[in-house]
């Protein structure tokens, strides 16, 4: 609040409305698990609450590279796509690597190697692009995304690649064993999460994305090099979405054209309901991950009813979303 | 001029089974071209409605097509586009889905979906002499899926056995993991699952797996992807049998179409391809290396 | 202090023949500067003339066209983007040049954080922030967001974040065109501090006593040409002026016409509430000009966009020409003959990636409209008449408006609020970044309105101006109305003592003529 | 590339840059229609180019309302399932007008105007949400997009609603023939665009959407009410939705939950590529019109060549994509 006139005209409460914002997303995530409560008494159980958080990891990790994407003002709509081809070349890669080392953790580490490397390398490949060659984000990324998909399909053979069942016994602890209970993906989640959150706001880096994507030009004076700054974002966004493929593919050991679509909308959804501003500038990357933890709790509602007609699954996650985002919605503009 | 021009036209590639059909299309119109010389195949496959039908007009009017073999993606959006094709003299083979009105196609190849849900109930049913509770995991909510269903609660109807809850899927494994994993924390108990589809299944066995109660239940899936088949014929107690509805019946589509031109044998009719019960007795006719289905 | 041009030093930094041209239109020719240590450079001149441009190749932002620069005696190309930084080149650019939605503490610190380890220092930031707040006397909280601060305010950050650089050359694209008297004196102290030091400072200012009082050597920029690099001792406010407009500056403010007492009441703001604002009341006479004065902050806009409907109102009744109205939105304000001018031209007054005549005509599209349809032409003779009225120069007559000097930008926002005809003005810092040529002008304009029987309101900070054009004069305080002065009564001590609270007129009492 | 060394150095001429900017799209289309004439002689006899134009009304005509949305820094992400969710209704009203009405152009009518009439609804719908409701547009339409979708699932109960077949007849027309020549579907698409180009270019309501776009601020205290041009851009584009539905269900003769899948983002793509920014403040309809046509002829030179594995069409109409934008690309932003 600038100086000003003291003592007069109670204007609207910075703090309560500071609050809303910032609760909104926690708030919604209340009153969805209390729903969950009152329908079905397993709903707390260790079980489901392991289940809905380990298969909210894969989105949960692309999510968060979408929240450094977003607020540094680009969009990344490849994630999808992408995670396929990665998932493809990684099985292809172990399949391949089979005869000349066996079946051990060597090929699943020279797999796991070879997804980080395409992560970092489709993120470079969108990044600059988009950097160097100008091009709106949302285009580069359509386009790439188009790419990737059939790339997937033409690896697949418009089928599904497998990979082979002993790599995928040794690769499979990978996803269903954990450390302490807690499973691995949602360990590998929650480090991602905490990482994310102090690069965003304890990092130069989290700070150069939000002032390039608040105000391009004032970070560009500041002499923030702000192609270089938005090239890290999409390659960040590559690698986490190979991480969140490395989690991924010890769960069925499968890829196809199928695999990874519509992520990027529950990706951006997950980001925007977490209170990140879609056009750019400020992004917090807590509220991404209970963005995250909303949208997985709504499709395992919906599982554990039978009120709604499975034909309206679609209409009760809209109403949630929309109702998720209002609670923490701005007063108006002044 | 002898060469034929035969147009074929398939859905994308979105699922296992439409993957499949994609496959076997492709190699069905490998194997033919190099047959016969004189036939030329433009083959598409097409995400949606509109494309489809786009796709099928673009080969009717720039490559001049003789023939149009079609897998409608939805068949009543494409009636009256395939009509057209008919109208203007091809000769067309509808593969699967039946279109909404009698009498446009001079072939008819299908498969048989009420069948399919059919099947899989009878066996449910003898599974399960004194009952038992089953949830059954959909596809997408398009006819197909419909057909299915209709006919398996048409055939558990009266039965003793109860349908705990039903979800859709999406013909897609990750859903069917992430389902299955709701129902079984869900219901305690369950004593077989329906899922209708084999890319489904494999989600399911592995949610089922986690679980670990795979002792508690057997899946029935459908389509005799080959990682199923392979577990049928293994004995495996979680899948003992599989329903068939193979995506290579679009081969079989191509193949009797090209023959109508290149074998001067008039062919025409239906042509349906039974969902038979594949179980561990029958299944090495269904087993087959080669495919990646 | 340097004593001017008696002890030639080494040139810290120095332009050789620079000239600059955007595209195919040329905006500074051959031009020589240079600046040394611990002195004040000033330049000077007309709205577009080139002072912008000049200080942005000298910072690095902009390249020339031909000409070389040196620094300390080397002759170098300046890095872009703002990397001269980090030579020790410091540069407030003429516009506001923060990121929204930062804080104040991540903006002073933005593209050089102080880091402890990988991590940023947050705290060590946020200390030293309010540490160079403190010495520029500004209370903002270094939490607080850019976005939530007043205009002023950003400028005092701005200014914040230059001389919290390690500068050797400061560069300031007129600093103080949004900052009270306080607030400039505050400035000019600090300025003292760092030329003591050596630090050399670039400074460019329309206020003519500023440069009068602080500048050591002064360049008169005109057309994009150098007239001439003088010693401010040899300098008179009038002849500066004469040097930048290139004729004689005689009477800045038109002769006052008497008052007339009788003319009718065509405002009445009575017991009006609003955000920020509490208990305003006032009338506004037909023909008359009424100024507002007070510090930054005290509330004058505020009460301005109440009244038009810009912002909600709590409490209070508006009469127009004794007919009690209730605007909701500005659209109604304006068809009533209201029209209220906006002081800030970037985020609210104009569309920067827009051109002029789009701009001109947004207000007022209705007038442009034949058979349901716009009419171009229509427009483009509307541009005419407003670049006429107003002296707008844009060499480029396309060129979106966000790439028009500053001052000119001003005098396009100018016309555009003269396009609706309105018989009332309101006008917010009307004269803000404009050269003393054009400040004659609008002075005469405004003038000429009450004289045909329109009445205007006056915002402005610059007290020379209230005083040299109003009739009456409110100061306001704190959110209210501290008092209202007349005639002899209008002088800038009695207007201070009322906007520094030292004096009050009665608490209930109703203000009027 | 920013500008480098001095020296009277060519800075790149305005006047070249512009060209670019605004020829680009129609370079590439151009371009395109080289391809084509290089691939099949028959591209460009009649029926192919009537085909091509005619079936890419639909996603035109949605487009053009789309050009005004962006423009005026909005999103609109539900018009596929609009789509579907009209197109399932006018087929029910018309199916249960038959008893009524008879086979007839009257129960034709009827349907047509219970289309508008709904896109018109769905329409304020989102439009209210974001303007009064203050919710992000992207949040709002990801969720009447789930909900329209539901509903047509609903509606159809999870399978296809189907014209009556005589009323069929009657309706083919609208689709199939046309007016010296040229079918209908081409013929709205026409007028549409030509008055979306004039309400863009020549109305006050263009100039405002534009504004809007540009600086909400700027536009409030010019006296532009901002919510009623934002929710007018959305009623306009529920009501352009329908206008391509009345020429849809004639073609099809059918709705259902697949109906009008990712349209959106064929819509976007289109606007984006003929020039209108996605952030807001500048928007074309002519660049939208030679977007969609673009769009139409990558997928009809698919299928005039056999070179191309159909698995990787989705990679030749990216690379397109972002070769169609990288034409128009701007310079350094300065
Ligand atoms: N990027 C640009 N592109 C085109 N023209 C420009 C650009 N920047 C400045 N100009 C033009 O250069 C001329 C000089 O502008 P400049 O901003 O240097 O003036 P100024 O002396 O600072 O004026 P003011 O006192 O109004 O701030 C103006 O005509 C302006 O329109
Ligand atoms: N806390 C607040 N709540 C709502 N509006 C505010 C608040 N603070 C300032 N504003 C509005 O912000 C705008 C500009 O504020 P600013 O502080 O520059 O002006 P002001 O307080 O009116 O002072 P001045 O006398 O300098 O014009 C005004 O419209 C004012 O109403
Ligand atoms: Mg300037
Ligand atoms: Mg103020």
């Amino acid at each position: 609040m600038s100086v000003s006139a003291p003592d007069i005209a109670p204007k609207t409460k910075p703090g309560l409305k500071l609050d809303l914002k910032t609760v909104g997303p926690l708030v919604a995530l209340a009153l969805l698990v209390l729903l969950g409560i009152s329908l079905n008494e397993n709903f707390l159980s260790y079980n489901n609450l392991t289940n809905v958080l380990a298969r909210s990891s894969f989105i949960g990790i692309i999510a968060i590279g979408a929240t450094f994407v977003i607020t540094a003002g680009g969009l990344d709509l490849s994630v999808g796509s992408m995670a396929a081809v990665i998932a493809g070349v990684m099985i292809m890669v172990m399949n391949w690597l089979i005869p000349t080392f066996g079946v051990s953790w060597s090929v699943v580490l020279a797999g796991m190697a070879a997804g980080i490397l395409l992560g970092g390398v489709a993120g470079v490949g969108n990044g600059l692009m988009i950097t160097r060659g100008r091009i709106e984000a949302f285009i580069v990324t359509l386009g790439t995304m188009g790419i990737f998909r059939s790339l997937v399909t033409f690896l697949a053979n418009g089928g599904t690649l497998s990979l082979n069942f002993q790599v995928a016994d040794v690769y499979r602890p990978v996803y269903y064993d954990g450390l302490l209970g807690i499973p691995y993906p949602i360990l590998v989640f929650a480090l991602v999460a905490i990482g994310g959150e102090l690069i965003m706001r304890r990092t130069a880096f989290g700070r150069h994305c939000a002032a390039i994507g608040s105000n391009e030009q004032v970070a560009r004076y500041s002499s923030i090099n702000v192609d270089n700054v938005r090239l890290i974002t999409y390659i960040l966004q590559g690698v986490l979405v190979a991480v969140a493929v490395l989690l991924y593919v010890p769960r069925l050991g499968s890829a196809s054209s199928t695999t990874g679509v519509l992520w990027e909308l529950e990706a951006i959804a997950a980001v925007i309901i977490g209170g990140t501003t879609l056009k750019g500038g400020y992004g917090r990357v807590w509220g991404t991950v209970v963005g995250v933890i909303i949208l997985g709790l709504i499709g395992n509602i919906l599982n554990l009813q039978s009120f709604i007609s499975p034909y309206l699954n679609g209409a009760f996650q809209g109403v949630i979303i929309i109702l998720a985002v209002l609670l923490q919605r701005p007063r108006r503009a002044s | 001029d002898d060469t034929v021009t035969i147009g074929v036209s398939v859905p994308a590639a979105t699922h296992g089974w439409t993957g499949g059909v994609n496959y076997f299309a492709q190699q069905a119109i490998d194997r033919l071209s190099e047959t016969y010389p004189n036939v030329e195949f433009v083959f598409a496959s097409s995400p949606d409605s509109p494309k489809q039908i786009a796709d099928i007009e673009d080969m009717v009017s720039t490559r001049g097509i003789d023939a149009l073999v079609i897998l409608p993606g939805d068949p009543d959006a494409m009636t009256s586009a395939i009509k057209q094709v008919k109208d203007a003299g091809k000769f067309v083979t509808v593969v699967d889905r039946q279109l909404s009105i009698e009498g446009v196609e001079n072939l008819y190849v299908a498969g048989d979906n009420p069948g399919l849900g059919a099947n899989a109930a009878e066996y449910i049913k003898q599974a399960l002499p004194d009952g038992g509770n089953i949830v059954i995991l959909r596809g997408l909510p398009i006819p197909i899926d419909q057909q299915r269903f209709d006919a398996f609660m048409g055939s558990v109807e009266g039965s003793n056995i109860t349908v705990l809850g039903d979800e859709f899927a999406n013909w897609n494994r990750d859903d069917g993991f992430r389902v299955m994993q709701d129902f079984l924390t869900r219901y305690p108990e369950i004593d077989a699952v329906w899922t209708q589809d084999d890319d489904i299944s494999l989600g399911a066995i592995e949610a089922i797996r986690q679980a670990g109660r795979e002792d508690e239940m057997f899946v029935v899936g459908g389509a005799g992807m080959q990682q199923i088949l392979q577990a049928v014929a293994a004995g495996d107690a979680l899948t003992p049998v599989d329903v068939s509805y193979s995506p290579a019946m679009i081969a079989t589509a191509i193949e009797l179409t090209t023959s109508h031109f290149t074998g001067g044998i008039q062919v025409a009719g239906r042509y349906i391809l039974d969902s038979t019960l594949i179980t561990q007795d029958n299944v090495e006719g269904f087993l087959d290396a080669e495919s990646p289905f | 202090m340097s004593d001017g041009t008696s002890a030639p030093m080494q040139p810290v930094l120095a332009a050789h023949r620079i000239s600059k041209s955007f595209g195919e239109i040329p905006v500074l020719f051959s031009i020589d500067f240079d600046i040394r240590p611990g002195e004040v450079h000033a330049i000077i001149g007309e709205n577009g003339a080139g002072k912008s441009t000049l200080i942005k190749i000298l910072s690095g932002i902009e390249q020339p066209t031909s000409g070389t620069i040196t620094y300390d005696g080397q002759t170098i190309v300046l890095p872009a983007d703002g990397k001269a930084e980090a030579m020790g080149i410091v540069l407030i650019h003429q516009e506001l040049n923060l990121a929204e939605h930062l804080t104040v503490a991540d903006s002073i610190f933005l593209g050089r954080e102080l880091k402890r380890g990988p991590f940023l220092d947050t705290s060590e930031m946020r200390r030293r922030a309010s540490a160079v707040m403190e010495t520029l006397h500004v209370r903002v909280d270094p939490n607080a967001r850019i976005s939530s601060l007043s205009v002023a305010d950003k400028q005092m950050v701005e200014i914040a974040k230059a001389i919290s650089r390690d500068a050797r050359v400061l560069i300031m694209d007129e600093p103080t065109a949004v900052l009270s008297v306080g607030e400039t004196q505050t400035l000019f102290e600090q300025i003292r501090r760092l030329t003591a030091r050596g630090v050399a400072v670039v400074f460019i200012s329309h206020k003519l006593d500023e440069i009068m009082e602080l500048a050591d050597r002064v360049t008169v920029l005109r057309d994009g040409q150098l007239i001439a690099t003088v010693g401010t001792q040899s300098l008179t406010p009038d002849s500066i002026a004469q040097m930048m407009v290139g004729r004689e500056l005689s009477n800045l403010y038109p002769p006052k016409h008497e008052p007339d007492v009788d003319a009718p009441v065509v405002l009445s703001v009575n017991k009006l509430d609003a955000p920020t604002v509490r208990n305003i009341s006032f009338d506004l006479r037909r023909g008359e000009i009424l100024g507002f004065a007070g510090l930054i902050g005290s509330g004058r806009t505020a009460v301005a966009e109440a009244i038009v409907g810009l912002a909600p109102r709590s409490a209070g009744e508006i009469r127009l020409n004794g007919k009690v109205v209730e605007f909701t939105r500005v659209a109604q304000s304006v068809e009533a003959g209201l029209a209220y001018m906006t002081k800030d031209r970037k985020g609210k007054g104009l569309l920067l990636n827009m051109g002029l005549r789009p701009n001109l005509t947004l207000l007022t599209l209705d007038k442009h409209l034949r058979a349901g349809f716009l009419d171009p032409a229509s427009e483009e003779r509307a541009l005419e008449r407003a670049t006429r009225r107003f002296d707008i120069r844009a060499r480029d007559p396309s060129v979106a408006v966000g790439r028009l000097s500053g001052g000119n930008q001003q005098k396009l926002m100018l016309g555009k609020t003269m396009e609706s005809e309105p018989d009332i003005i309101i006008m917010d810092e009307p004269t803000r970044g404009i050269d003393v040529g054009t400040k004659q002008q609008i002075y005469h304009i405004i003038a000429a309105l009450a004289a045909e029987g329109k009445s205007v309101i006056v915002i402005s900070s610059e007290l020379q101006e209230v005083i040299g054009l109003s009739h009456r004069v409110v100061v306001m305080r704190n959110g209210q109305i501290a008092g209202v002065l007349e005639g002899a009564e209008i002088t800038e001590e009695e207007i201070m003592r009322y906007a520094a609270g030292i004096k009050q007129s009665g608490h209930d009492e109703r203000i009027s003529a």
